[in-house]
């Protein structure tokens, strides 16, 4: 039990030694990248605003590029998570050799076929909400007085922007019969990545918005209020009473079921990105007849669908198809999740906000270190600062000291998840066995 | 054997890129802070008067479009009314006007008194003095209309400690030649 | 190759009318959004719990004073006066009363600004501090010649606090919103003719 | 049992982690004032100025001179009025905040309602080598005096430069709950430093 509390703190800082320049190095790649292309973004918001939020795909594309690249640098050294990949690919093609291609097309391929699936999940889980927010203060930045370019985000509440995705998904359908006819194979796959990318970033990034607004539409019927305003004197009995010295509306009105959820997300997030971790790695892990076996009912469902209309399915397909192949690696990964054990999730929790708690005092303690200076000074310094801990801001974690511990610790968990169960299995076999030590050596 | 070959091969790569990696660092994270920093370093030497350019005593210095000579730097002592151990000090330039932009040019126009030690003082509004009509601050000749070749006469007032008169030299900063600023010497210098 | 042309064809019209009906759906819900607004009437005589501020209202009446609580007024104009006691809820000193309430009225020009006066002194919008209670007047200016109206119509603003906002993750009071309407009755201006400086 | 060790460290880790989420700096606390704590008497050195609080005192009225018309300010809490002393280090700079921050961290701004004196009163142009006198003026409510802090900066949302933090220290209550010592009327119509105007 301890040592699924010690296996991966060690592990991470062993990676963390082993691969530090690399990750360091991709890192800052990460960092020039995506301010070049939010630069560029932001300049073209100013002519137009679509095609400024569509060139803010290439930012969220180069950070979910650099993490993923940063989750493959440490495969090497992940025994376990190999094991796991080897057995899924299927031991009797015995295709090692993809693993000796050349950079260029396993960088290709590993974009294709990994980066979509976590980025639908990025997507999901408002992840893109940090590079929107990032973006509206770059913007907001060049025109302080708002002049020209007003709010930029304004398209996102536009019909039109059903356009922009028809668009990218007619270029991409001819990327892909580009591809198809030979030539510059990888080019039109970057194209095909790009356009998918934008698609997924625009609409997923509109149906969460709208979904808020659809929400919010029914929070603004009449039941609600009244169930709020019942759930409201449950929770908070003292701040309805009028207390004599006194509290500030700003801590009264934050009640207690709030504070109960932002404290749930607080935990889940951590377990969202092992999740996110788990489809990085097990991209091979696409095939889903285990799944559909699991129960006879979802098969009988199988069959059923097989009934229907070709054309219905046609249509069907035609939006979930790509998905479903997907989706089942997150099925995979919550099974792998909720498999390994309690302590190594409340590791991995606490283990991931201690890093996330750490930086920010790192950063406030560098403030003090460095001292009062005028603001220009500490513009110029808060640069520094946030290389190194991440921005200020707190909505991408980029710095290089904070950045490649979080994938090492991520990395190191999934590891040790994927050790568990095979441990686990020689214990029964051979009740005294050292085996589970010899594993990590 | 071939996975032990395999193994080994991964590994020299991986020794590689680690290398490889380490030389990148020395260029990527000077280049990542440039990038980063560019717009902040910018604005720190546009707004600031950081570098001085020293002007000698009885000489004018091109500055701002114009050309600058401070004419005198006197003591206004035994005013009344002034806190204990304080002087009024009075510097005076005359300023041939050259570019008349100067609405641009002489943007944030700033003059101010610096000691030995650096410290420096801006003019002060506790002091008024009468003087001629011709003599405008700096802030009001912006707006005076001024032409090519006019002379201006500007004066400025500062409040400062007795025990610093000796060492303080008048210095001015214009918008449009930030982060220089001229820093006029005395006849003693 | 008829057979799968034609599936196909059919796939891209069932794509087709199914875009146009989400889209439609989210028209409609856009279209009801404007529509529910309805907030309730708030009693003149009960204390307000907005976000920020707690009201109490007072009385309201119409002035044709020169000054009303040192604010200026043309010879012959008339202004309408809204007093009412404001507690600061927050834990620090605000202004943030501007938008708290707005005139409902077809006299006044909705996007007229009153001046807002500390009736203490007749100093003009001054920050309120947590917890201290200070009476208020809203002085909206009529138009030349406008009839004196039986009644004030106000709208009741309130904002919700937020530890961080969304674009610089910055603790403050956002979203404003009505709470409910307030209808006070406009009475005879008061004899004692206050606030001259 | 194994189930009960699992449920205890599971509420061990939600502890941690409220623990975490609770004080985990954010944007404002990364950006904001750089403190320099003092009390009464210190000289208090920040980057751009030094200052030293001279007296605290309290008072139910202030009497002020407006347009060369004597005014007497009431208030609903009690007035403080803090005597300090300034000076500037490397350059002449402005100084023009300061609050006043009750025991329970009710902040209370520097009134407006003094904004007619133009001198000795916040914003004050001080000068390096030179000291200058000034009052500071809050309004705050009676129990916020005791252990209280003023808060003095040289500029409003001064990120990561120094602000000035100088704790004033118990401050008895009288029987009518005002802080002990609290006079009637303060009269602010003389200069803080004794000099003619």
């Amino acid at each position: 039990m301890l040592a699924d509390f010690t296996k991966p703190l060690g592990l991470t800082f062993r990676l963390w030694w082993r691969f530090w320049p690399q990750l360091v190095a991709m890192v800052l790649l990460g960092i020039v990248g995506g301010d070049l292309f939010m630069q560029i973004a932001a300049r073209t918001a100013f002519v137009n605003h679509m095609a400024g939020l569509a060139l803010l795909t290439l930012v969220a594309l180069t950070q979910l590029i650099v993490t993923v690249a940063m989750f493959q640098m440490l495969l090497p050294a992940l025994p376990a998570i190999r094991a796991a990949q080897e057995a899924a690919r299927g031991q009797t093609s015995g295709e090692t050799g993809a693993e000796t291609s050349s950079g260029a097309s396993r960088l290709a391929r590993m974009v294709s076929v990994a980066l979509l699936p976590f980025f639908a999940y990025y997507a999901a889980w408002g992840f893109l909400g940090d590079t929107v927010r990032q973006y509206s203060r770059v913007t907001l930045d060049m025109a302080p007085f708002g002049e020209g370019a007003g709010n930029v985000l304004d398209v996102l509440d536009s019909r039109w922007l059903i356009f922009s995705v028809v668009i990218s998904w007619l270029v991409r359908r001819l990327a892909q019969a580009m591809q198809k006819r030979g030539g510059a194979k990888s080019f039109w796959q970057i194209v095909v990545v790009i356009c998918e990318t934008n698609w997924i970033f625009v609409g997923l990034y509109v149906i969460s918005r709208w979904k808020d607004d659809i929400v919010g539409w029914i929070m603004s019927r009449n039941i609600f209020p009244t169930l709020q305003a019942a759930a409201h004197g449950v929770a908070n009995p003292v701040s309805t009473a009028f207390a004599d010295p006194m509290v500030p509306v700003e801590v009264t009105s934050i009640d207690t079921s709030t504070k109960l959820i932002a404290l749930f997300f607080f935990m889940l997030l951590p377990v969202i990105w092992l999740v996110m971790t788990a489809l990085i790695y097990g991209y091979d892990v696409r095939d889903d007849k285990g799944l559909l076996r699991v129960h006879e009912r979802v098969e009988r469902l199988g069959a059923r669908y097989r009934t229907i209309p070709k054309f219905m399915r046609d249509f069907v397909e035609h939006f979930i198809s790509g998905y479903r192949s997907r989706y089942l690696p997150i099925a995979n990964g919550v099974r792998i999740t909720l498999s390994s054990g309690v302590v190594l999730m409340l590791t991995l929790i606490v283990g991931y906000r201690l890093i996330d708690w750490l930086a920010a005092w790192a950063w406030l303690g560098m403030t003090r270190i460095i001292g009062p200076h005028d603001l220009d000074t500490w513009q110029v310094l808060s640069e520094g600062v946030s290389l190194l801990f991440g921005s200020a801001f707190q909505d991408s974690s980029t710095g290089i000291l904070v950045e490649p511990l979080r994938i090492c610790f991520l990395a190191a968990i999934l590891e040790t998840a994927f050790a568990l169960p095979k441990r686990r299995a020689v214990e029964i076999a051979q009740p005294a066995g050292p085996a589970g030590a010899a594993q990590d050596a | 054997m071939t996975a032990q070959d395999l193994a080994q091969d991964n590994r020299l790569g991986e020794k590689k890129w680690r290398r490889r990696s380490l030389w990148a660092l020395l260029v990527l994270i000077p280049l990542t802070l440039a990038v980063e920093a560019y717009d902040s370093v910018k604005a720190l030497l546009v707004d600031n008067d950081l570098f001085e350019r020293r002007v000698a005593w009885g000489e004018s210095a091109h500055f701002g479009g114009s050309d600058w000579k401070l004419t005198d730097l006197r003591g206004a002592f035994g005013m009344k009314n002034l806190p204990p151990g304080t002087v009024p000090v009075l510097a005076d330039f005359a300023v041939t006007v050259g570019n008349p932009d100067l609405q641009n040019l002489w943007l944030g126009c700033k003059v101010m008194l610096i000691d030995a030690e650096g410290r420096r003082w801006l003019p002060t509004s506790a002091v008024r003095l009468n003087a001629p009509d011709n003599v405008q601050t700096c802030i009001s000749a912006i707006f005076s209309g001024a032409k090519t070749g006019d002379v201006l006469n500007l004066r400025e007032t500062f409040l400062v400690p007795k025990d610093v008169t000796n060492t303080i030299r008048p210095a001015v900063g214009v918008g449009s030649e930030r982060p220089y600023f001229l820093l006029f010497q005395m006849e003693k210098d | 190759m008829l057979e799968s042309a034609r599936s196909r064809l059919k796939a891209w019209a069932a794509a087709g009318i199914g875009t146009a009906a989400a889209i439609a759906v989210a028209g409609v819900l856009g279209a009801f959004e404007a529509r529910h607004a309805q907030v309730p009437v708030l009693a003149p005589a009960n204390p307000i719990e907005t976000g920020q501020w707690l009201l109490q209202p007072v009385k309201a009446y119409v002035s044709s004073e020169k000054y009303i609580y040192g604010t200026l007024r043309k010879p012959g104009a008339k202004a309408l006066v809204f007093e009412l006691d404001m507690t600061n809820r927050t834990a620090t000193s605000t202004k943030d009363y501007f938008e708290l309430l707005q005139a409902n009225q077809p006299t006044i020009d909705p996007a007229t600004k009153p001046y807002i006066v500390l009736t203490r002194d007749g100093t003009l919008s001054p920050e309120l501090h947590p917890g201290m209670t200070e009476r208020m007047a809203y002085i909206w200016d009529l138009p030349d010649g406008a009839a004196v109206p039986a009644s004030l119509d106000l709208n009741v603003m309130s904002k919700i606090y937020k530890q961080r906002d969304n674009l610089y993750g910055l603790p403050g009071w956002f979203n404003p919103s009505a709470i409910g309407t307030l209808d006070v009755p406009v009475g005879p201006a008061p004899d004692n003719a206050e606030g001259q400086p | 049992m194994r189930r009960l060790a699992n449920l205890v460290l599971l509420l061990v880790a939600v502890a941690l982690c409220y623990g975490l989420q609770m004080s985990k700096p954010h944007y404002a606390d990364l950006i904001g004032p750089i403190p320099v704590r003092g009390k009464v008497g210190d000289v208090v050195v920040g980057r751009s100025f030094e200052v030293r609080v001279e007296k605290v005192q309290f008072a139910r009225k202030l009497r002020a001179d407006r347009y060369g018309e004597t005014k007497v300010l009431t208030t609903g809490g009690v007035w403080a009025l803090v005597t300090v002393e300034f000076a500037a280090r490397d350059a002449s700079t402005v100084v023009s905040t300061a609050s006043w921050r009750g025991p329970t961290r009710l902040t209370y701004d520097h009134t407006e309602r003094l904004s007619f004196i133009n001198n000795g009163f916040l914003p004050v142009t001080v000068d390096p080598g030179l000291q200058k006198k000034a009052r500071l003026v809050f309004e705050v409510r009676p129990e916020e005096v005791g252990n209280a802090t003023v808060l003095i900066s040289s500029k409003l949302l001064a990120a990561l430069d120094s602000q000035a933090e100088i704790s004033i220290g118990p401050v008895a209550a009288s029987s009518d709950g005002m802080p002990a010592g609290t006079v009637d009327t303060l009269d602010l119509t003389q200069p803080v430093d004794g000099l003619p105007k």
